[in-house]
């Protein structure tokens, strides 16, 4: 993959409101095509907030306002005319929880696509259903079992279910809001890879608490604190080479 | 003594036992030992002496009370009253010899309230076995005079005729009592039927809008408005559908013209109906708020929209838990008994038409069993051999749901 | 991402109709909601006065013997006969009013009332009726307020009847009803949730307890019917027999929430007290109790007041006899309200009805404010949480 | 095995591939400044001086690689000792860089140096260039033996040493007039026994990479204790 | 103090079933007085079911069979004689998520006392309220709202309040399940450095998922795989020289 | 500001102190050497090599505490370069000590030297000295304007080193029989330029450290620009 970076998201000077409060100072941030950016700073800072803004599921918040711009690929996606539902095809999210639908592991995938009407048939369905799930390299584990339910899978590879029914939609981005705080560390092994992979083809932002696991999987690193950005980088400069005392505090463990 | 004063002479006296009991007890184990030698709180020692007073007491008083009650043995008032007491005080004399300051005061507490709570528990256990003969017995002497056969196929529901048959007249030529169920049990499925057309709808949706549309304040106003619903006791219900409601559906039907009878089964349909609407709501509601909010986001983050998200992710987790509230919903119609005693008919009428009058199995047992007639006769008997049927029925439906609910109760 | 194609325009034309059904289901339900109060406060409202006429009384000597005599041939279809019955047993106590006469108000036949108040099929006679034209252009008939509907027992004579007797049944049945089944349902619930062993007995017990609640109400009364009259001889009619049986329902319910009281509260609590050295009873009584009380009274208020508005097990145990008197003890024979209301729905006289919507809506009233109250601790207690 | 993240496993290969590269490079140098003081060659001394440059990158990217990889995946136990041990062999390695630089440096101001011992420089050559063959082994085949033949090789260089340097100093006190010839080739060799010293430390990061027990300053009879005299025949 | 440690806590050839599966293969482990140690190991491994042993937690669970001693101060845990409730108020317990009692954060630390006694009047459980939460580095943070609910705190601080509850019963030993998986990072390091200083007073036996937690805050780690204790030594040489090749891979991240 | 962790302070600290106290080692040493030197005094040499042993325990237990430090606190950001620069240092510090114990074989056997050029040693010491009293300040103060005296400084042993070299060639030359004597002060001071050389290693990474650049192999312009050419002054 070449370096020269192409810019996906733009975000300029986001500010969020819930209710009186400012949750998000005027965030400016540009995030790069096929790469792993990660959230991180401490709690309640609005990285989540921020997350849940690059595909309006905030929307969903009746308290919530936002000001500012943000762009993906070029158009501003909170504009009048921009459709949610579409959006959000484009910006697939994964959870904290895994959260696979009740359904077979099968139906967790053909979900969504069917209601797009992504396949004209049911052997488009299975190529599209085994496509996902190889993308997102769960396909060997549950190959014999795609009619068993999704839930009954165990906790990484309910993630993985989740990872692979977000690209069945085929979007570009993928939004991760802290994907491993609920698994363990081998578990968390495998999502982590799982991200090296797919970040060859889809832009990705992670949310975590993990300062290690921001290190491990992202190219770049945006750390926040009280609502505002503080610093953005490389990873590896963030974690070696911070310009901003607060970030060195918080990295190195010498916050509160 | 009256009865009452025993009531109340033993409760005075108990309680003023038992406070001394517990004091008594308390103060030997300090006097034997201090706070840090003794191995419980002195608080259960005292506890220890109440409930030795108060047990062989109350037990005593109860199997007294129970012998008396049956006839087996009995005792005048006052004689219940010293022997509870002497009871208490035996009990006591023995928890305070065993007070010391090594006596594991709270374990015995803990065993005895334990022991105590089993007790009521097994309660249950003897109210069902209760039910299961009371019906069983009475039906078994039914079928002795009916033929199974013929109850469950029979179409004629002619019993007026077995009391007399019951009370030796058989001989006088009296006609033929026939038990023939099928046209009580078919009026009940009728009336169900409606009910459930009823309430399935307007209730599955109530609950929809409430958990998914409805913002929070809303929620909060219209759910006890629906359980207002079901808060309003049947025999209102029935009222309200034999004075309002069946003369409604008569003119009404006279208006399509068709012709109804006053005791149509549309009206107690109806009504039931609505009355079943929050059962159906409340228990849809829970189960649809139970869905875990992150299944809905994880949807709508697939680029779907509410009512797809709701269709397709919500309703199918859920609904273990509506066809539980479905099944319990026709338990409840089919057991209703005041709407059609006070709305529906008492003729069995085998027809598919609900502006007929029809009858059905609560109808029949309250019929036959609020008259004067001896409790032997057939026509008595039958009630309950429609009342085990009915405890049959609901009891499936009830396991039903129950393996329903269980076996999908794990998918989230 | 404009949303400019038709599958979607067509996928959010779906997402409306769908809110709407929701909207139409709500509003049916309410809407009848509405018509039943508006219907049964209008049945009602009729109810809560009652006509009196002023006619001549005179208390002889012979009232005492045939209390027609009281008043005019005239009015004595016209006035009560329950206050005319009521008559000697005055002028016994009250000798000195013997041989005195007054023209007073007279509680008024139950027909004359119908016929004041406008109803139709009142079906008073047209010669009585011309008597109360009279009466009423002389200024000698007045509505006063129903007293007698809420301090009498219950009568043949509707102008007479009242829910006094059938009220004071009630409460005795539901005072049975609560010492029995609150503290057994408790216990039970307790047991179950905190102390049982998974084993089969318990296993059978749960099974037991949901199918109880499930089993009709009707099954009851022929559960009482059985048992506790035919076989142990408790006095048929009687608030005992009542209240035993619907201690028996209601158990279950209590049972039930009960348990779902102490599910609500979380398994860290009671980790938290055991982990600090507090015995398994003393985690309960310290923690767990006080923390489901709010979800334990609301299931027992609520299922008190579905036994208050109980019916069918009581007529199978025979509490919808003819009850004109208050019991005054649990072993006399005795009524409830819901059963009045039933007995009272099945007499034919115009007046009746009237006085079972007042008695409907007089259980109404008792009935919401109970749930009014469970509704209000429920939401306390999750607003607590 | 593996690690599950493959970034690691990536990032642990490169380090060993630098590492490898370097000793590699080291070796050129070694036997290039051999051939340039046979062949009085110094153009290739020129190259030699400025393979410095690549071999100075070298050192400044593993550790900054090194860096990363405690950043990027907080590396533990094997890992951790692999990662240490890079970080101070390849100082070694860059050292040996240097001194080779040195000797090349040397070389250019050479007047008749290889006349005087020709043989001496090229049997000290083989020598170690044979040792940091072996170390270059040792440490990408993680084998202590082989870290083990280094250190013994060592006594060998230093023996070699000694002898050249005596001879050396007789030479010198002979011929006054070479005195500075000599001084300048006793450098050559002291520069080429510091290469040896410095591959014994490589080899002692080996044996302290794969077994976790420090040998940097423990005594040859301890040392060989902990890898197993019995090996010693073969 | 001194480094000689001397054992708090023998167990030896301990079996567990539950039901009749067996989690535990016989474990035998000694554990340190005034020192922390840490149980690793890959999820399911019986780490939690091991600690529950300790204070015998796991006799609420009614399939559970224990096999084997545990020996706390020379006493075996499991003798008949053993009263459970006085053994838990000398081990004490801290759970993964913060779980303070619905009362005051006095109540939340007088509540045992009380119950066990240890304070005869209210001047005397003032003491002992404010030497707890001290203890628990909590004072300074809710000393002017003692009367204000212990649920009200935030996490972080819940977790030390029922850090603070434990302490209050004067235990010997503090058993920790996973503590600091339901916070973030600052109220991680915050407990962590709590532990630290308590480990001057008590031994600390803590399950952790994080292996970073477990090198930073114990001196003892012990690793688990499958219901065996596969290797157990100081912390440090666990992290860099560990002798097993399994505990290499497990803490490498080569697992799975 | 303090970690969070005490324990991570400490680790920190002991680490910091260690270095320090390496620091002071290799300077008493260095300045006993120049004792030792004057007054012949074998016994003190002796001395200074068993002190060897000391600083090479200190450098295998530096490097073991910062193994400890990266596996127990994870450090990254200004604590990783602390710990990476702490263990690069260690080593050119171990070497530092390794050079003066040679110094101090040297000089036990010394054979009137000291008349040679007293003060020649003299200066360099005292220059090698005063530098490494600045590599321990601005280590331990994390000064880089000292760091950056302490390369300057170098420059000034370098031509010291050079003019003394050229000397002793000169004497070596008009009297050959004090060759091996003038071989071993060129040894010694040799020696002493090679510890300088350390001390600019031990002064590059204490930038690094500071200012998370790597300095190591850039120009003298270059480090000057970045450090800042206005401070030249002082
Ligand atoms: N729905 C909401 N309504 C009101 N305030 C909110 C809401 N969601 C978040 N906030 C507030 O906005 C701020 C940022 O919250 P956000 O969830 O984005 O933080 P975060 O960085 O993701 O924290 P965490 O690491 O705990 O997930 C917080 O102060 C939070 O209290
Ligand atoms: N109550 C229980 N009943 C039956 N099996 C159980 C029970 N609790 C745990 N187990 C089983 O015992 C094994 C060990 O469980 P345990 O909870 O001790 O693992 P753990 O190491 O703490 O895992 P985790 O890191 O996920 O908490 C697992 O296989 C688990 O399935
Ligand atoms: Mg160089
Ligand atoms: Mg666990
Ligand atoms: O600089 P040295 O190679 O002698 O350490």
């Amino acid at each position: 993959m070449d370096n020269k970076a192409t810019v996906k998201i733009r975000i300029r000077d986001l500010k969020l409101w819930y209710g009186e409060s400012e949750a998000l100072h005027g965030i400016t941030l540009d995030i790069s095509a096929n790469s792993v950016t990660a959230f991180i700073g401490p709690s309640g800072c609005g990285k989540s907030t921020l997350l849940r803004c690059l595909n309006r599921m905030n929307d969903r918040i009746a308290s919530c306002r936002v000001q500012g711009d943000v762009l993906i690929n070029d158009q501003d996606i909170y504009a009048a005319d921009v459709d949610v539902v579409q959006l959000r095809t484009h910006v697939g999210m994964v959870f904290q929880k895994p959260n696979p639908f009740p359904k077979s592991i099968y139906e967790n995938i053909a979900y969504a696509p069917r209601i797009h009407g992504l396949a004209s048939n049911a052997d488009e369905m299975d190529v599209l259903v085994e496509e996902s799930l190889k993308k997102a390299s769960l396909w060997d584990e549950v190959k014999d079992k795609l009619d068993q339910p999704g839930t009954a899978l165990s906790g990484g590879q309910q993630q993985r279910l989740c990872i692979a029914r977000t690209i069945a939609v085929r979007p570009d981005i993928i939004l991760m809001d802290e994907p491993c705080s609920a698994l363990d560390p081998i578990a968390t092994a495998k999502i982590e890879a799982l991200i090296e992979e797919l970040k060859q083809e889809y832009t990705i932002v992670i949310v975590t608490h993990s300062m290690q696991q921001a290190a491990r999987v992202s190219q770049q690193t945006a750390f926040f604190y009280l609502g505002d950005l503080i610093e953005y980088g490389e990873t590896g400069q963030i974690f070696t080479m911070p310009k901003e005392q607060r970030t060195d505090d918080y990295i190195t463990g010498r916050f509160g | 003594m009256q009865t009452s004063d025993v009531f109340i002479w033993l409760t005075v006296v108990l309680a003023a036992l038992g406070t001394v009991a517990f004091w008594l007890c308390r103060q030997r184990v300090l006097a034997a030992g201090g706070l840090a030698d003794i191995h419980s709180r002195p608080g259960y020692y005292g506890w220890y002496g109440v409930l030795w007073l108060l047990l062989p007491a109350l037990s005593l008083g109860l199997v007294l009370a129970g012998l008396h009650l049956f006839h087996l043995y009995s005792l005048s008032m006052n004689g219940i009253f010293i022997s509870c007491v002497v009871a208490g005080c035996l009990g006591f004399v023995r928890a305070y010899r065993l007070v010391e300051p090594r006596f594991r005061a709270r374990q015995a507490v803990e065993a005895i309230v334990r022991g105590l709570l089993f007790v009521a528990a097994g309660i249950s256990i003897l109210i069902t076995i209760g039910i299961v003969l009371s019906v069983l017995f009475e039906s078994i002497r039914f079928f002795q005079v009916v033929s199974f056969w013929d109850f469950v196929t029979g179409t004629r529901w002619e019993p007026d005729t077995a009391f007399l048959i019951g009370a030796g007249r058989a001989d006088e030529g009296v006609a033929v009592p026939h038990f023939g169920s099928l046209p009580i049990f078919a009026g009940t499925f009728m009336i169900t039927l409606i009910a459930m057309l009823v309430a399935v709808p307007v209730g599955l949706f109530s609950a929809i809008y409430m958990s998914e549309y409805a913002s929070h304040a809303w929620r909060n106003r219209l759910k006890p408005m629906l359980e207002i619903l079901a808060g309003i006791p049947t025999v209102v219900y029935g009222f309200f559908a034999a004075i309002t409601v069946s003369p409604l559906v008569v003119e009404l039907a006279g208006k399509f013209g068709l012709e109804a009878d006053y005791t149509n089964a549309l009206a107690p349909g109806l009504i039931m109906g609505i009355m079943i609407i929050p059962f159906m709501s409340s228990l849809s509601d829970d189960v649809i708020r139970a869905v875990p909010q992150a299944l809905r986001d994880g949807s709508l983050a697939l680029g779907t929209t509410k009512a797809e998200t709701i269709r397709h992710v919500v309703l199918p987790a859920a609904l273990p838990g509506i066809v539980a509230a479905f099944l319990i919903a026709v338990s409840r119609a089919i057991g209703e008994t005041m709407i059609v005693v006070m709305a529906a008919g008492l003729r069995p009428n085998l027809t598919a038409n609900p502006l007929e009058g029809m009858t059905t199995v609560t109808v029949k047992i309250v019929e036959a069993l609020t008259g004067d007639q001896e409790f032997d006769s057939a026509f008595t008997l039958a009630a309950f051999a429609l009342g085990m049927v009915l405890l049959l029925v609901t009891l499936t439906l009830n396991i039903i749901s129950a393996l329903v609910v269980r076996k999908f109760s794990q998918r989230y | 991402m404009q949303s400019n194609n038709a599958a979607l325009k067509r996928r959010y034309r779906a997402d409306v109709r769908f809110r709407w059904y929701g909207l139409i289901a709500l509003g049916f339900a309410i809407s009848f909601l509405t018509f039943f109060f508006i219907s049964m406060i209008g049945k009602a409202w009729p109810a809560l006065t009652q006509a009196e006429v002023k006619v001549n009384v005179h208390y002889s000597e012979a009232v005492i013997h045939n209390y027609n005599k009281a008043v005019g041939k005239k009015d004595r279809r016209i006035v009560s006969k329950y206050w005319l019955r009521g008559l000697p047993r005055m002028l016994k106590a009250h000798p000195e009013m013997l041989g005195t006469s007054e023209e007073r108000w007279v509680l008024a036949e139950s027909r004359v009332d119908q016929y004041l108040k406008g109803h139709e099929g009142h079906g008073l006679k047209s010669k009585y009726r011309k008597r109360v034209d009279e009466l009423k252009a002389a200024g000698k008939t007045r509505m006063v307020f129903n007293t007698g509907l809420f301090s009498h027992g219950d009568s043949k004579l509707p102008e007479a009847a009242g829910i006094f007797a059938s009220a004071i049944g009630s409460v005795l049945v539901l005072l049975i009803t609560m010492a029995l089944a609150v503290p057994v349902g408790v216990m039970t619930a307790i047991y179950l949730e905190e102390f049982a062993p998974d084993n089969r007995f318990t296993q059978t017990i749960e099974v037991n307890i949901n199918n109880l609640a499930a089993i009709p109400s009707i099954l009851y009364g022929l559960l009482g019917l059985a048992i506790f009259i035919n076989f142990a001889g408790v006095p048929r009619s009687s608030a005992l027999v009542g209240g035993l049986t619907l201690a028996l329902m209601t158990l279950p319910i209590i049972i039930i929430s009960t348990r779902a009281a102490l599910r609500s509260v979380p398994e860290s609590i009671r980790e938290a007290a055991l982990g600090v050295g507090a015995s398994p009873l003393q985690t309960v009584w310290h923690h767990v109790l006080p923390l489901a009380m709010t979800g334990i009274l609301t299931g027992s208020i609520i299922g008190l007041a579905q036994a208050m508005g109980e019916t069918a097990p009581l007529l199978i145990v025979g509490m919808m006899a003819y009850i004109p008197e208050e019991p005054h003890s649990i072993l006399e024979a005795a009524t409830v309200l819901p059963a009045q209301i039933y007995t009272w729905s099945s007499e034919s006289l115009r007046a009746f009805e009237e006085r079972t919507a007042a008695g409907i809506l007089v259980l109404l009233m008792v009935l919401l404010s109970l749930n009014a109250l469970a509704v209000w601790m429920r939401r306390r207690a999750e607003q607590s949480w | 095995m593996q690690h599950t993240l493959r970034s690691f496993d990536i990032a642990l290969d490169e380090l060993n591939d630098r590492i490898g590269m370097m000793f590699k490079l080291v070796r050129k140098n070694v036997r290039q400044c051999q051939k340039a003081f046979e062949n009085r060659d110094s153009a290739l001394a020129k190259t030699i001086i400025d393979r410095d440059a690549v071999l100075n990158d070298l050192e400044v990217g593993v550790d900054e690689a090194a860096r990363q990889l405690i950043v990027h995946h907080q590396p533990a136990a094997s890992d951790l000792r692999f990662v240490f041990a890079a970080t101070k062999i390849v100082t070694d390695l860059e050292r040996m860089g240097d001194l080779t630089r040195n000797i090349a440096g040397l070389i250019q101001q050479q007047n008749n140096i290889e006349q005087l011992a020709p043989d001496v420089l090229k049997s000290m050559t083989e020598l170690v260039v044979e040792q940091l063959k072996m170390a270059r082994r040792a440490f990408m085949r993680r084998d202590t033996q082989l870290a083990r033949q280094v250190i013994e090789l060592d006594n060998s260089i230093d023996n070699l040493f000694i002898n050249d340097q005596r001879a050396l100093l007789t030479h010198m006190a002979e011929s006054p007039e070479l005195i500075s010839t000599c001084m300048r080739l006793s450098n050559i060799l002291k520069q080429l026994e510091r290469i040896a010293d410095h591959a014994v430390n490589t080899a002692e990061m080996v044996i302290y990479m794969v077994m976790g027990r420090e040998v940097r300053h423990i005594s040859r009879q301890e040392l060989m204790e902990l890898l197993g005299e019995d090996d010693d025949e073969d």
